[in-house]
């Protein structure tokens, strides 16, 4: 069996679906042994992927993008997870948007995801950039436990914190899913040199991945079970089960991991009228279709 | 009620006595030589009395208090000098000083007396790394000399001394003995230190007190040479002489 | 002056020093025990209060402690966590003292080499990370080098200064019964810098402690590292606090160990001090 | 034997030591130059072919550098990031050594709260800086906390260990001389402790800066950190490397005011010694 | 050509002229006394020429080459014993020994042969801090023996020894000199130990020396009594008593 590295950020309830191609055995019956790693930061691992120590990657597209840009050697061959599966948080307090106007909202690192979905999605609520002060409130968690603090008046994070909503003291105010329907949450990732070096494990990897989202989109208790198992998830946890009626409510996922390109070449625009990139770029040029195209074949036959 | 009053003290390290039950008094006034050879327990006790280290058994009294620790009623010059090595020479001999709460201008012009006392005013500025070895030592007679106490304790002050500065220092030594009347033990190697400087004289060995001789040459003794001729000054050096021969056959009785 | 040489009936002893005798008679683990205890029991009782989302408290940590235990989960994370933690600490010292001791010695090592010393000590390691991937990957190995990147320089750093301390007339006892360097280095010089050594070998298990941690959390997620964060991130702060409390444990007492080993190692130096080392 | 003590005229002086004579001549920071002129110069070379997103070379950097400088933007940074350094570095220098030498001194502190001394330096801080964040916001305290709790305890522990290193017969000459517990801490534990005190100022520095760099990722992004991580999510190495070198330089400059303040505080030590301070 | 050759040797510390253009001549087997108030230079003469402290001016040779550095013709004795604080009595006198490159089990013995020649055999074991002054000083001693140079220069090495063990001494160090002619230059401030044991007495005043002393007494010199009664004996203590008092004088000239 051959290995393949794959590397996801920060797996949570969502580990159900993510992890399922590995824990579920798809991988073997491709003949592939998927290992799977996980990191806090995206930028890290997709360094790890350009210098060739991981095979894969998948994480926000927007990582990738700025890398990209300047010419890097690395190609979107899939996307598991379209949907913008995020919230931002606020404060009780905070009725609307429009309250946000003159506070502090937590954020990661700037032109990171959350930093990216609050902006377009402030702006798409009528607030401009400069109504607000951003301010680096850490992890996905930590950024909701700093709305519940006080610390900060609302920040984006993952929609699966909503369960905790009262007891952490927050409440969520713009959900991603319907204020920037636009956005496309993750992709898988890979460089060009793996292509062409590893290109037929890499389809078995694609066809794993097709085969276990399916079977976790279809059976909640095998999602469930392995979203448990990976996250060492106790027995009345709920975060995982959230996950899967959201996903599959809003049609987050998809199985055949089909890349919208023009959602693609939406972010890239924002991201340049944000300048966080400079220039435009033809997004086209950073996807390959083609191994997707080839492990769905083999998924079908 | 003597001045200073050691009771039967004991000192073992591990399984080794260093003292082995020493007894004696010492009237306010007295000046006791303490002598015998290398390791019998001279530094100990002397170290016991400052309440430095603290005995196995026994106990020491000034004035009829029991001691414990320190107080400025007590005066050590060290063995080995023990020098605070950030000081120069000035404020070493003005360190025991400030602990007793002695205030600039009093504090430098008391310490420089004692800087010339013992001949050092030139190495006023230099720290104990550029001292020789005997320099260190004046420092450190000038140190315990400058708090002015009523029990002066000295290990082998004039031990690295040359005889014109040792004999200077003696001179000094008997003179502020003739005027403040201290209380005065130190620790010596030399026969005539010890019959010329003190009232009586403790042989000490392997840790006990064999025999205490007391000098009966008057004072005050100013006139140094003359006394080395008399017949008090040769017979009592004699007679140490013999004790420290004899201490060892004595004390393995 | 009455002499008095006769032996009389033995004193009782007296022990009087500057303090007070129950500091002295009461030893020092009792009182480290009553502390921690004392502690604990604040933390436990106003812990209680605390959103448990936010924030935790002992009896909840040794609740979700046992249960970490059962699954397995706690003990394969510490084994994971300890192989990259001890070969970066122990290269880290094996490298770090030797060279510790030639900076402090040698001007010309010293001019040429030091400033590397001082400048990774300063540098923001984490900012590094990537390219430590680069070279060394995402597993066992990049964890390693973080590790012993951290603890290296402490090591080191404390070793070099601490030969600086040697006093010349202790170096001189060896030039003059004409030992070699490498006799005054290991025969003088070394024996002399142990405090300075010992005392950068614990500050170098705090920082390998860090070291770990980071690693854990910048490279691939694994080990102890990798519970606080998957922990944290789902709110289970008690279980958070498991790892993070262990890692203290094991710290104070790889510490502890080190204290010891300067005792075995060195000796003499606490009867200099007349002080236990810590 | 025949005597000569007539005055004969002067013979030339004569330098021989054990070492070779060009080591002693050259002066320090010629050799330190060279030394990082030849380091940077091997940098350039091999630095070219690596791959731009994940490594970089001098020249590169030394461009980075100018633009950055012309925007305003590294100045902007460095003072947004020197203030909270500052702060926390100076408390915890005004905290730890007071601290480190009472819990060298008295037993029962030392006891008592050695542990959390202990504890605190080994713990993962860095997964406490949420913690933190609930506590002290996002802004100026927060850095300066993280800043203070990373470099008080290195100063703390050194000046602990310090303290336990000083020789029973320096202090008996207080305790001789009846000095009260403060004469003796301040007049003979301090001064003779200097030498680990430094090591811990220094050793406080790397910790210093680690801590703002870490408080600039974690906490508002801002100052030099905020460089680092935003040119480092955008891939722009050379870029990242400017406040990367900046901090190492100035780490450096610091660590050599630390060693020149040693001098000017403790000139004894290096008589003693017989060597230049660091 | 004599076996040790001290050539108008100058050194200062600052602008302090701690040996001021000292010259002499020591011929194989001589037996040197440095005799002089404290600070003249005597320690700062015997480390220049151990080669641990470099002239300012001026060159040491021994055997006809110029001193640089160490050498294990030179042996040391230093003025406050310099003992290894790690290593017990026995292993601080074989130190030396393990320096030269001698092997167990010789380097054992050797060292236990020098151990009993200064009467410390029942603290072999002990560390430094756990002995007393004049035990530290003969680990000093037993050590510079120990390694068998041809030079010794022994800084005040019976200092703090009280007179017993000091004869005991001097007579295992004049009975060694008889054995094997060693070249010695001791530092003493003790007129009648210059005078037994020395071949020459140099009077050291201010960095300089002023009068080089010789002593005409028969060697070997075994029975010290007789020889501390005899005229050459009282006549040379006159005189290096006077070249003392008129150092002064002399040198300020
Ligand atoms: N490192 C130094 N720095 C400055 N001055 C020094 C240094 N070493 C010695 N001296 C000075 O040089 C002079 C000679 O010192 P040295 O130790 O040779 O005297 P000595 O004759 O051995 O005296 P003693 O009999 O007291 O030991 C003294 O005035 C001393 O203060
Ligand atoms: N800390 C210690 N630990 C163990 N033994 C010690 C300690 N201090 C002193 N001794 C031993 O106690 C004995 C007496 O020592 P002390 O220093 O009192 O001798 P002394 O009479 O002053 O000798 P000297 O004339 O050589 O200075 C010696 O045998 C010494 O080895
Ligand atoms: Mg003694
Ligand atoms: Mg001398």
């Amino acid at each position: 069996q051959e290995a393949w590295r794959h590397g996801i950020v920060e797996a949570k309830g969502d580990s159900g679906f993510l992890f399922q191609a590995a824990e579920g055995g798809f991988d073997d019956k491709h003949g592939i042994n998927i290992d799977m790693v996980q990191f806090t930061g995206g930028p890290t691992a997709l360094k790890a992927l350009i210098a060739g120590d991981l095979d894969s990657f998948e994480a926000s597209p927007v990582i990738a993008l700025s890398a990209l840009h300047q010419g890097a050697d690395v190609k979107i061959i899939g996307c598991d997870w379209p949907g913008m599966t995020y919230t931002v948080f606020s404060g009780k307090d905070i009725a609307s948007a429009a309250d946000l106007k003159g506070k502090t909202v937590g954020v990661s690192a700037p032109g990171s995801l959350p930093d990216i979905f609050t902006r377009l999605a402030l702006e798409a609520s009528g607030l401009a950039n400069t109504d607000v002060t951003f301010a680096n409130a850490g992890g996905s968690a930590d950024r909701v436990k700093a709305v519940g603090g006080g610390v900060v008046a609302a920040a984006a994070s993952s929609s699966e914190f909503a369960i905790d909503a009262d007891a952490l003291n927050v409440k969520p105010l713009l959900k991603g899913v319907e204020v920037t329907p636009q956005f496309l949450k993750v992709c898988i990732m890979t460089t060009g040199k793996k292509i062409a070096e590893r290109r037929e494990a890499m389809t078995n990897f694609l066809a794993a991945e097709m085969e276990g989202l399916a079977h976790a989109i279809a059976n909640k208790d095998a999602m469930l079970e392995v979203a448990r198992k990976v996250g060492h998830l106790p027995e009345d946890d709920k975060t995982a089960e959230f996950i899967y009626n959201e996903a599959l409510e809003y049609k987050a996922i998809n199985a055949d991991l089909a890349i919208p390109l023009e959602k693609l070449q939406w972010v890239d625009d924002e991201m340049v009228k944000l300048k966080f990139l400079d220039g435009n770029a033809d997004t086209k040029k950073f996807v390959d279709d083609s191994v997707r195209t080839e492990a769905l074949a083999r998924v079908k036959k | 009620m003597a001045h200073l009053e050691v009771q039967n003290i004991t000192k073992s390290f591990g399984t080794h006595n260093a003292l082995d039950g020493v007894s004696f008094n010492v009237e306010k006034g007295d000046v006791v030589a303490l002598i015998g050879p290398s390791g019998c327990g001279k530094t100990t006790a002397l170290r016991i009395i400052m309440g430095l280290e603290t005995a196995t058994s026994g106990q020491v009294k000034v004035a009829g208090r029991p001691v414990s620790g320190c107080g400025h009623d007590r005066g050590m010059v060290f063995q080995h000098a023990e020098l605070l090595p950030w000081r120069n020479t000035l404020s070493n001999i003005g360190y025991g000083l400030e602990m007793k709460g002695m205030k600039e201008p009093e504090l430098s012009r008391t310490a420089m007396h004692y800087l010339e006392l013992v001949g050092l005013t030139p190495a006023k500025d230099r720290r104990p790394h550029q001292l020789s070895g005997g320099m260190k030592q004046r420092v450190g007679i000038a140190r315990a000399l400058a708090i002015d106490p009523e029990v002066l304790l000295m290990d082998e002050p004039f031990g690295a001394l040359d005889s014109q500065t040792r004999e200077g220092l003696h001179g000094e030594l008997l003179s502020i003995h003739a005027k403040t009347q201290k209380t005065i033990i130190f620790v010596t190697h030399d026969l005539d230190e010890a019959v010329m400087l003190a009232d009586r004289v403790a042989v000490m060995h392997a840790g006990k007190i064999s025999q205490i001789i007391p000098i009966e040459l008057e004072r005050p003794r100013l006139d140094m040479r003359a006394i080395r001729t008399s017949a008090e000054y040769s017979r009592k050096r004699t007679l140490i002489w013999e004790a420290l021969h004899d201490a060892g056959v004595s004390a393995a009785a | 002056m009455t002499t008095d040489t006769e032996i009389q009936a033995p004193a009782r002893v007296e022990r009087r020093t500057g303090q007070a005798s129950w500091t002295t008679t009461v030893p020092a683990w009792v009182i480290t025990t009553l502390s921690v205890a004392v502690a604990t029991g604040l933390w436990e009782f106003f812990g209680r209060d605390v959103n448990p989302l936010l924030g935790t408290y002992p009896s909840a940590i040794i609740k979700a402690f046992f249960s970490m235990l059962q699954t397995g989960r706690l003990q394969d994370a510490l084994i994971q966590s300890s192989q990259p933690f001890i070969v970066g600490y122990i290269v880290a010292a094996i490298v770090g003292i030797p060279v510790g001791l030639l900076l402090g010695r040698y001007r010309i090592l010293e001019s040429a080499l030091g400033i590397y010393v001082t400048a990774g000590y300063a540098t923001p390691l984490i900012a590094l990370v990537p390219l430590l991937i680069l070279w060394f990957g995402l597993g066992f190995m990049v964890k390693a080098v973080v590790v012993f990147l951290l603890s290296f320089f402490p090591i080191c750093i404390n070793t070099w200064f601490g030969v600086k301390a040697v006093p010349k007339t202790m170096i001189e006892v060896g030039t003059a019964f004409c030992a070699s360097q490498t006799a005054i280095m290991r025969g003088i010089i070394l024996p002399a810098t142990i405090p300075y050594i010992m005392a950068g070998l614990r500050l170098g298990i705090g920082k390998a402690v860090i070291g770990i941690v980071i690693a854990e959390f910048l490279t691939a997620i694994s080990g102890l590292g990798g519970i606080i964060i998957t922990s944290a991130n789902s709110f289970r702060t008690a279980e958070m606090f498991v790892p993070v409390i262990l890692i203290m444990v094991l710290a104070v007492a790889l510490t502890a160990l080190v204290g010891w080993l300067e005792k075995y190692v060195a000796p003499w130096q606490s009867e200099i001090t007349g002080h236990d080392s810590v």
